[in-house]
């Protein structure tokens, strides 16, 4: 394959849309880009000039995969603006909320989207038909975690029940100790999807990484903390603008991130675990040694090892939190709200959503008017690197048949659990004054 | 008898509305017995061509290229479904349609004149032929079920098209428009959520858009003697179905209203 | 509260024993009951009707179309216009359909009998009227005059044709019309809505009962022309339609003023409807 | 059912102090679970109830009726299977059930429900909640804003058809039993005999109560009135407020109109043929092949009125609309049926 060109016009099994061009030219790359042609929404746009309260059900719209850890951030990005105190028992429900769309995400990524490609599949459809058990553990999964989800929030996607200050109607502990029975079923289910990720050889791609996530010293970090990496980075997330760089480039409709005067990053559970593996759950560091994969790890394709880590570690503390939670919340379910002041200010917070660190910043005015809003997704902060690995593992499968290096280059996206739709909302730049 | 086909296309969107498809979780194994899964990215690369028997459209209409995806769309499929608040009726996107969208561009990019995209976010009805809507944002998993179930029955699907204070009345929910005067869109929107924002403690934000014979004109006459402003009442009407008719009629009676 | 009956909501198996297409929209459906008494005999009169099930599609209420068959099978003569009424066509003879009745109230053969019957139906409104017909012309000596004045909309719409031979013979005088002859279509009769034929009938006020049906604005100038003619409201019967859900009083679908048309009809004197909102009647 | 000066039909009368009452719910909830009026985001609803500590017996306008207990927003009436030749079968039976706190109109409410469903054709649905319920209603000796019962002769006071009847004395409850089964949970509580005095104050209660009715509607001929101003220009007006939301008829403790529709399964082969509330004032209501009986919001809403004001009259012989006032209550856009029908007594138009 001396010259040729490698496309994939619609990347499949990632959510959104993006294409792959790779052009290949007496054996060297002469050209290779990741298309993200899904078309931008505009949402630090119309943001502007609503309300405070509506942008948890806006910003929940950038993406339907996952809309807790938009709406989760930017409820913690107002709340800093607003200067919100929550009671300790709205931090520990928003963190089981946010952990029962790790639950779904990860058992959707590691196999509906990933596990295909790893056992030679088109899609879970296909792999059902050999591993009826494989497939009927993995809906189990994604079940318990929509339905935690959709118990704190109403429902799964875009749901409703989190608000700036707290919950309008706190799930009751009867209904939150019945999904913990589930929930405990669920870790068995976890652990032998350890089991079988064990059994996979991930493909030899080792390249040195700077992996960012957030840190937090009494536990795994998921809302809010410090953002740090493994090359000293060390950000707040009031910090975020001078520590992390932002260019456009012409054949994307997103923007690529790289750390300010350095090179592209990750982000995601590669990143969160390779950094934080020390405050996994018991159970989740017992796996992590039997996974088959020695962590930390630059190789990109043992992210999925890392994610169903997580998964195992996800069931787990949502199980001690509702052990913590349910014994504090009122019997007949009813707020948990605390008091919120309208004021005009400024904040910015940060989370790891699924696919890695998210940060959503605002400005309100005094009528609690959103002036400016800024959102950067984990995709976002991924693309660059997305086409670094590129670069350096397309020349390890260019001498194969087309058909072949072109899964190949898919898988290396696939990694990312890349999620398009969000990747194209951006940073403003210009501070416009309204209202 | 060959399985009947299934295609879904994207739009913009975030995707939320075929999530809901693998979402059926309890039932999707059942479901690739009973349909070929025959166009669906998001969950497969195989692509099995045309022609379809039902087709999802999820998203709306921002760019050139879309419209020719949803011709053919249009073409390759028995019944065409469009899904979603984006679907039906422009979904968020569709509020630049209320805006001008060079300002939007300019405050979200540097080089505003590499992004490629139209003026008006348009659902897919505004450019072919939809069989049925199916709103919601997201569309709710059981009405996805129904339309599915009723397609491969040969029936209509059984969605009701009712307030929600209907289904929020059968949930045994207090009203909280009338007992604790927040507003909500319960009277005018469409029921399929069974109620939720209500049933979680909060007013309804109108996503399933609305209802049929919505009365807009007394829904905002209660809102304003809630206390609500013009402008806050022209917002609650422009939210994620900003496009649909009665909530754009809603909106414009207040528009350009003092308090 | 204590007429614990069995559960009048279920429905039970009738085996479909014949199939007779009878416009390209029309079909007419030969059934019985599969099991218990009813299998042999069902009992019910015209103008009656049932509730008909097809499982994960609904339930509609339909007409009984004949006088109880032998063997007790029944009659259905149903036009395919949404979903049960579609999904019956896909059935063969030999399936299954579910069915409660008889329900509702008849037309008034006994007080007709001796008298003369003017029956004016349009479209599918025939349906309910053929088991007086078959009433008719088969006791043909228990009635004074017999006529029927029958309305389609094309002469591809009108049901029975093949029978109508039968029904003159059998003493009922036929005045056929329809709204509109597409073009090559063959007609020797009338063209134009069911009140330009009203002239034709000799049945005059004071003899005879009228029974009416067909779509209720069809209905309402119908009434209004024999009222017009002099009969009196307690000699004209018509046959409402309305929404139902059960058929037996309970699911207030079917509610206009202070009448169930489930129970207190479907058939009603119009002396029963004169003076009541909610008909176009 | 008329109780106002009337003694009740009981079969014992007792007095418990007023910790009895939380004797009596656990009493009841050795029969099974119990219900009554719970306190929920401002207003009350009927929920499940451990002890006296969750009831709220106030009479405000703010609280549901039991309606929902015994005709459920949703029901399912048959599951078929493929399987089993789809031979339908009726849901399981539920069990001995109590409702505590039945004020004495949704009493006459029920009362009007039990006619309904229990025509030529019983409801066995409707009949099996009803003969599982038993009620332990409770007088009112207050009235809320938007009661009118004493119009329609439905309270403040119980007479007749309830298994316990509480009434709030300045001291205690007085608890008549008007069942077996009542005296026998009577039996569980501890209590004293009833004095003349005790049954005096009660009566008085019940007249004080009576007396500061702040609402009237004159109901002799007012089926024929309501006839008479079918097309009166109030009704348009109305139409322009109301929302056709349907929550009048929801709560409206003796609307009982319901949808029909069958659940299926992905592979088609279960079916659950359910049933839900549904009202007049919903679009789809009356919609046939070829057209809407009430496609205007006028007309549906009227519908409603005339129904409960008018129509009931000749169905059943008494009127539909029991006095609650909870249609007016909860009527987001305020609209107030009985003072609409009050209005024509006064040859003028107000809500
Ligand atoms: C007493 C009685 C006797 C009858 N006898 C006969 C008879 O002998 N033969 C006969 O053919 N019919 C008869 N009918 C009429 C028949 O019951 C109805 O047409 C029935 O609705 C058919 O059921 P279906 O499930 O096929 O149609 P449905 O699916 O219920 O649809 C009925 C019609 O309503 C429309 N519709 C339903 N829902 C909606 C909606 N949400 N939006 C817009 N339109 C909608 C449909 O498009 C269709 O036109 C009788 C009716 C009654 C009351
Ligand atoms: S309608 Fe809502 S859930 Fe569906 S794709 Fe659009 S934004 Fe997402
Ligand atoms: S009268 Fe009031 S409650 Fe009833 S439908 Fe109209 S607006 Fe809704
Ligand atoms: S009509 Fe209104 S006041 Fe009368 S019983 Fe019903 S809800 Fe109560």
């Amino acid at each position: 394959m001396k010259d040729s060109r490698i496309s994939v016009g619609y990347l499949a099994r990632v959510e959104g849309e993006g294409g792959l061009d790779v052009v290949v030219s007496g054996g060297q790359i002469t050209d290779l880009r990741l298309r993200v042609f899904e078309p931008p929404r505009f949402f630090e746009g119309f943001l502007v000039g609503r309300s405070y309260q509506e942008v948890p059900d806006f910003v929940s719209r950038i993406c339907g995969i996952c809309p807790v850890s938009h709406q989760l951030t930017s409820i913690l990005a107002l709340e800093a603006a607003l200067g919100v105190e929550v009671p300790p028992e709205v931090t520990a429900l928003r963190k089981l909320f946010a952990l029962s769309q790790y639950i779904q995400s990860h058992a959707l990524h590691a196999y509906l989207l990933a596990a295909p490609d790893f056992l030679g599949y088109p899609s879970v459809i296909e792999l059902a038909q050999d591993h009826p058990a494989l497939a009927a553990r993995a809906l189990s999964l994604k079940r318990v975690g929509n339905d935690l989800t959709a118990l704190i929030g109403g429902r799964e996607v875009h749901p409703v029940g989190a608000v700036v200050g707290g919950f309008p109607r706190a799930p009751t502990p009867r209904a939150l100790l019945a999904i913990k029975e589930r929930l405990e079923q669920a870790r068995g289910e976890a652990l032998e999807t350890v089991g079988a990720i064990a059994g996979i050889k991930p493909p030899e791609f080792s390249r040195p990484t700077e992996f960012v996530a957030l840190t937090q010293p009494d536990q795994y970090a998921v809302n809010g903390g410090r953002a740090v990496s493994n090359r000293g980075l060390e950000m707040t997330a009031a910090e975020y603008k001078k520590k992390i760089t932002q260019t456009q480039v012409p054949h994307s409709n997103a923007y690529h991130y790289t750390v300010a005067g350095r090179e592209s990053f990750m982000v995601g559970p590669l990143a969160r675990v390779n950094l934080n593996a020390r405050s996994l759950m018991p159970a989740a560091q017992e796996a992590l040694s039997r996974c088959g994969v020695a962590f930390p790890s630059d190789n990109p394709f043992t992210s999925i090892h890392a994610r169903v880590i997580e998964l195992v570690h996800s069931v787990e503390e949502c199980i001690s939190l509702i052990d913590r939670l349910a014994p504090a919340l009122p019997r007949r379910g009813g707020p948990l709200l605390a008091e919120v002041k309208v004021k005009a200010g400024e904040g910015a917070a940060f989370t790891e959503a699924p696919r890695g660190l998210l940060y959503h910043s605002y400005t309100l005015n005094s009528r609690g008017l959103v002036e400016r809003a800024d959102i950067v997704t984990p995709t976002a902060h991924n693309l660059r690197r997305m086409e670094d690995d590129l670069w350096q593992f397309v020349p390890r499968v260019i001498d194969r048949p087309l058909e072949e290096a072109t899964l190949a280059c898919e898988m290396v996206v696939r990694n990312y659990d890349p999620c398009i739709s969000c990747a194209t909302h951006f940073l403003r730049l210009d501070v416009r004054r309204v209202g | 008898m060959s399985k009947p086909k299934i295609a879904v296309y994207k739009l913009a969107s975030c995707s939320g509305c075929q999530l809901q498809l693998v979402n059926l979780e309890p039932e999707l194994l059942d479901l690739v017995g009973e349909v070929e899964i025959a166009y669906f990215p998001m969950a497969s690369r195989k692509t099995v061509p045309g022609p379809y028997d039902i087709c999802f459209i999820e998203g709306s209409i921002t760019r050139e290229e879309e419209v020719e995806v949803v011709k053919k769309a249009r073409e390759d499929c028995r019944v065409l479904v469009a899904m979603g608040a984006c679907g039906t009726a422009g979904g968020p996107q569709g509020l630049k349609n209320w805006a001008r969208v060079e300002d939007f561009k300019e405050r979200v990019y540097q080089r505003p004149d590499w992004i490629r995209t139209g003026e008006k976010s348009l659902s897919p009805g505004e450019k072919v032929k939809i069989d049925l809507y199916l709103p919601g944002c997201p569309v709710s998993r059981d009405q996805l079920k129904e339309v599915i179930v009723a397609a491969l029955l040969g029936r209509k699907p059984y969605l009701g098209d009712w307030p929600v204070c209907v289904q929020c009345k059968m949930n045994n929910n207090v009203c909280l428009l009338v007992a604790s005067k927040t507003p909500c869109l319960g009277p005018v929107t469409r029921t399929g959520c069974g109620a939720l924002c209500p049933t979680w403690g909060r007013g309804c934000y109108g996503c399933f858009g609305p209802c049929e014979d919505a009365n807009v004109a007394s829904m905002g006459r209660i809102l304003r003697d809630l206390g609500l402003s013009p402008e806050e009442i022209v917002r609650r009407f422009r939210h994620v179905t900003s496009g649909a008719e009665a909530f754009r009629e809603g909106a414009k009676l207040y528009e350009g209203q003092q308090d | 509260m204590s007429r614990h009956a069995a559960n009048p909501l279920k429905p039970e198996p009738a085996v479909i024993k014949a199939i007779r297409q009878e416009t390209y929209d029309t079909t007419t459906y030969t059934m019985g009951f599969r099991e218990g008494e009813r299998a042999n005999r069902f009992s019910f009169e015209p103008g009656q009707f049932n509730m008909l099930t097809l499982w994960g599609i609904g339930e509609a209420a339909i007409s009984l179309s004949s006088l109880p068959g032998g063997n007790g099978t029944f009659d259905h003569t149903v036009r395919s216009v949404g979903d049960v009424t579609n999904a019956l066509r896909r059935l063969k003879v030999g399936d299954t359909v579910w069915a409660r009745g008889p329900y509702g109230t008849p037309w008034p053969l006994k007080e007709a009998r001796g008298r003369d019957l003017l029956i004016i139906a349009g479209g599918i409104g025939l349906a309910p009227l053929r088991g007086v017909i078959q009433a008719v012309t088969s006791r043909r000596s228990d009635f004074g005059k017999a006529e029927l004045l029958y309305g389609a909309r094309t002469p591809a719409d009108l049901l029975y044709t093949t029978e109508f031979d039968d029904w003159r013979r059998g003493g009922l005088s036929l005045t056929l019309t329809v709204d509109a002859v597409p073009e090559g279509a063959r007609w020797e009769h009338n063209v134009g809505v069911v009140t330009t034929v009203m002239d034709r009938a000799t049945v005059r006020p004071g003899g005879g009962v009228v029974m009416v049906c067909g779509p209720e604005i069809m209905m309402k100038f119908v009434v209004k022309e024999l009222l017009a003619r002099g009969f009196r409201p307690g000699e004209i019967f018509v046959s409402l339609e309305r929404r139902m859900e059960c058929g037996v009083r309970v699911c207030g679908r079917c509610q206009f003023d202070g009448r169930f048309v489930c129970r207190d009809g479907p058939v009603l004197p119009y002396s029963d409807i004169k003076g009541r909102v909610g008909t176009m009647l | 059912m008329d109780g106002l000066g009337e003694r009740a039909t009981a079969l014992e009368r007792r007095v418990m102090p007023e910790e009895g009452l939380d004797q009596l719910v656990r009493a009841l909830a050795r029969r099974g679970p119990v219900y009554g009026p719970v306190r929920q985001d401002g207003a009350t609803v009927y929920g499940e109830v451990e002890g006296a500590q969750d009831l709220d017996l106030r009479c405000t306008p703010f609280t549901y009726s039991p309606k929902a207990l015994l005709h459920r927003p949703r029901q399912v009436l048959f599951r078929a299977e493929r399987a089993e030749g789809f031979v339908p079968r009726e849901p399981e039976e539920d069990g001995r059930m109590s409702i505590i706190g039945v004020r004495p109109c949704d009493m006459s409410a029920i009362a009007a429900l039990d006619q309904v469903f229990s025509q030529e054709y019983p409801d066995p649905y409707y009949q099996r909640r009803r003969q599982n319920a038993l009620l332990a209603a409770v007088n009112c000796v207050e009235m809320a804003e938007h009661c009118f019962c004493t119009s329609m002769g439905t309270g403040p006071g119980l007479a007749a058809g309830f298994d316990l009847l509480l009434t709030r004395l300045e001291h205690g409850w007085l608890v008549e039993a008007g069942t077996e089964e009542g005296c026998a949970v009577l039996k569980e509580v501890e209590s004293r005999t009833a004095t003349d005095r005790d049954l005096q104050e009660k009566e008085e209660l019940i007249r004080k109560a009576a007396a500061g009715a702040k609402k009237q509607l004159q109901t002799e001929g007012l089926p024929g009135l309501m006839r008479d101003r079918f097309e009166d220009p109030v009704w348009k007006e109305r139409r322009e407020e109301c929302l056709g939301c349907a929550n009048c008829t929801s709560v409206c403790p003796t609307c009982f109109c319901y949808d029909a529709y069958d659940v299926v399964n992905v592979k088609g082969d279960k079916v659950e043929r359910t049933r839900c509330w549904t009202g007049c004032p919903v679009v789809d209501f009356a919609r046939v092949h070829g057209g809407n009986f009430r496609s205007d919001r006028g007309e549906r809403f009227k519908q409603f009125a005339y129904h409960k004001l008018c129509y009931w009259k000749d169905q059943f012989d008494r009127l539909g609309c029991v006095g609650c006032g909870r249609c007016m209550t909860w009527c987001p856009a305020k609209i107030d049926i009985a003072e609409t029908a009050q209005s024509f007594r006064r040859g003028g138009e107000a809500r």
